[in-house]
This record gives structure tokens, C-alpha cells and sequence, in this order.
């Protein structure tokens, strides 16, 4: 089994090499989530996202949920990546990459990793207008 | 008296304007004293109170836990990632 | 909004072009499921894999399936593409790309996609082992 | 007297040995007649009869369906992309 891959980048998310770090010949489906930043939010234009994180607490704790999600789905491959800094509007902020022998495992794994992450991971959110901005607040 | 440092970020980031700020350390200190001390220095904090988490040590903890000298303490506004 | 786009090729499917026809400024997130050929299969060793397809239905029914996801999820951009022919192990035999405001909406459409795809659009794959051949069975 | 072409696939096709098959038509074909005519002249189909579908004009389409001269059939073992 692949190990499970997780990072936090600076630079463009290149989706293709996640999928490709996924590949197993045992494998029958791999689901993919990409997030990207988008405009408008809540009624307001949006210029572009600013992302910070508490780097090495966020990359524990993605570490964490990948390999609950491969014993827990018997995945056969499993990266997370996250963007921070400046990320522009229509681009790539986090990829997550699953393969599995079943397509139903896949596509589960892959939802129960995006939607913990954005639970418990210390990554913020800024959205910057055309003036002022906004962090996404409770 | 020892000093501890603490990590922050985000909203609470901006509202310190530091990424860290260094505390005075009584001897009996928790997770709860820590915050409370922080938001002292900082009022504009308040309103945040109930929406903070704290780490040790990388890890969430409760508050009222114990924090020890060397503990790598972050206080922890309500994650937007993804 | 960007068209539904449906297609049945004969050599490998591109995901990255596929997920960069969806993307939409106001979509924050983008599902992929990729379905790759694996061995083994029932126990046995695959060599690779043939699809055949009923052309003009598969198109046709491949496009009911992605305008139907696209109201139903109000979706940003749809893109189904099927390849036909020799594919070898651990190649992608289907690409689904969907974005969409929301994720939850994101999955649960390329989710749907894939099912109702594997179940009613008429493409039949034969698996190659060392010796003979089989088509998946009913 | 006319013939029906009928489309055949995957393991139908491999079968029959051809891609199509032509069939003499009577007066009031149906779908469910055409089948017992293809089946009739390759019996190896019987035992795959139950999982059988026929599209007309490449839409699904129930037993019983009546056949117009011009119409595109196909018959649609189970299918299996994906």
C-alpha cells in the first residue's frame, strides 16, 4: 500500500500528480475533491483568499484523518494537499485524492476527509474585497 | 517567573498584531488561565471568547487542563479550511 | 454555465482537462471520480480490459444522466467521458467531473452520475486473463 | 417482406458472430417477438433471455413494444461500462 500523503504548499495544487500518487493496479475507483476559492461569498465580491495555518499541528492532524480514513475504508491510497497563502479566485485551495478497490468507499472516504478537515484542521480563511475583508467567522 | 509563549492566528492574529504573545507564568497555570490572561491583554477579544479552542503541544485540549513550562500553547479561532 | 459535456473516446482520458472544463468562478467545489481498470478480478489475474459501446444510445443516455444531475444539483459544469477499446490495468476507463456552489452537491451528483452510468448506459467491458475471456455478467 | 435489423453487443454479439442481424418481419412485430426470432436462430441466447433488454431507436423500451418498419433495434445484454 502506498503511505498515505499529506502537505501543506504554497504553490499551485497540481490535481493530476495527486491522482496519480493514488494509482493502484488493485484499485477500482478514485474520487477526488478539489476546493476552490470562489466569488462571490455571502453577497460580496471576493478579489482573492489569503490562507494561513498552524503548520505542523495541521499537518498532524491531516496525517490523522488520512489514516483513519485508509483503515476505516481499506484504502488502497490516500493524499491531501493544502494550499496557503494567496490563492486566487477559481483556484485549487485543497485536493484530496482517495483510490479503493470499490467506487462506494472511495467517494466516502474522500467526503469524510474534506469535511473533517474543515472541522478540526487549524487553517483560516481570509477573504479580501475590493475593500477590507473578512475572516470566515463562526 | 517563567514566560509562556503563545501562538496565534487568524482573527485573534490580527487582533494582537503578533504571531505570538509571551504571558507571565504563575504556578498553577491551565488552558483557562492562559485565554483568560490573553483576552486581558487584549480586550477587543472578548466577543471571540466562546468560539476558542487551545492546543498543547499540537493537540486540542479542554480548558482547565494544566499547562506545563515547555508546553507549546496556540489559541485556536474557529478553522475556515478547505 | 458551461454546457454538459458527455464523450465516449477511444484513447486516454485527459482528467486534468476535464476537471479544468468545470471549473466556474462561483463554484467552491469540484468532485472527481475516476474508474480504473484493476486486476484481480473475481480472483482471477486481468491482462487488460475491452469496452464496447452501443455509440449513439451511450451518448445520448450519458447526456439524460448529466443534464438530469445538473437541475437536480444546480451544478456549475458537468463532464462525463467514457473510453471504449483495449485498456490497460490501472488506466482510467470513465472520468466524472462536476463542480458546484456547494460540496455536498458536488458529491452526491458525481456520485449519481457514476451509479446511474454503470447501470443503464449500454457499454459492456470484457476482462483479458492469461487464457480466455469474460464479459461481466448479469 | 421486410427485414429488421437488429444491433447486437458484448456477449450477444460474440454469439451471434456479427454486429447485426437480420430478421424477416411479419405484419405485427414486437420487441418480445423479435427476441424470440434472434434467440430462435442462435440458441445459445436462451440461457441469457431474462437479462435481455431491446432499445428502439436507442431508448429503452418494455416488451410487447410493436416494431414500425425503419426503427433502429438493439438488443442490450447487461451492461457494464464504468
Amino acid at each position: 500500500m502506498p503511505p498515505v500523503v499529506v502537505d501543506i504548499v504554497e504553490g499551485r495544487i497540481d490535481s493530476a500528480k495527486l491522482i496519480a500518487a493514488v494509482s493502484d493496479p488493485a484499485a477500482g475507483g478514485t474520487a477526488v475533491f478539489i476546493g476552490t476559492t470562489r466569488t462571490p461569498s455571502e453577497g460580496r465580491e471576493v478579489r482573492y483568499l489569503e490562507y494561513e495555518a498552524y503548520r505542523p499541528m495541521a499537518l498532524k492532524q491531516m496525517t490523522v484523518i488520512a489514516e483513519t480514513a485508509r483503515s476505516r475504508w481499506s484504502l488502497a491510497g490516500v493524499c491531501a494537499v493544502h494550499r496557503i497563502g494567496r490563492v486566487e479566485i477559481g483556484e485549487a485551495s485543497v485536493v484530496i485524492a482517495v483510490s479503493a478497490v470499490h467506487r462506494g468507499a472511495a467517494f466516502e472516504a474522500c467526503r469524510f476527509i474534506i469535511d473533517t478537515l474543515k472541522k478540526e484542521v487549524p487553517i483560516w480563511k481570509k477573504e479580501v474585497f475590493a475593500e477590507g475583508h473578512a475572516w470566515a467567522g463562526p | 517567573m517563567n514566560a509562556i509563549r503563545v501562538r496565534v492566528f487568524g482573527k485573534v492574529r490580527e487582533i494582537v498584531g503578533a504571531e505570538t504573545v509571551d504571558l507571565p507564568a504563575g504556578p498553577a497555570e491551565t488552558t483557562a488561565t492562559v485565554l483568560d490572561a490573553l483576552i486581558g491583554r487584549y480586550p477587543p477579544l472578548e466577543p471571540w471568547r466562546q468560539y476558542l479552542r487551545v492546543a498543547l503541544n499540537q493537540e486540542y485540549v479542554p480548558m482547565e487542563r494544566r499547562v506545563s513550562p515547555g508546553d507549546e500553547v496556540a489559541v485556536i479561532p474557529p478553522v475556515s479550511g478547505g
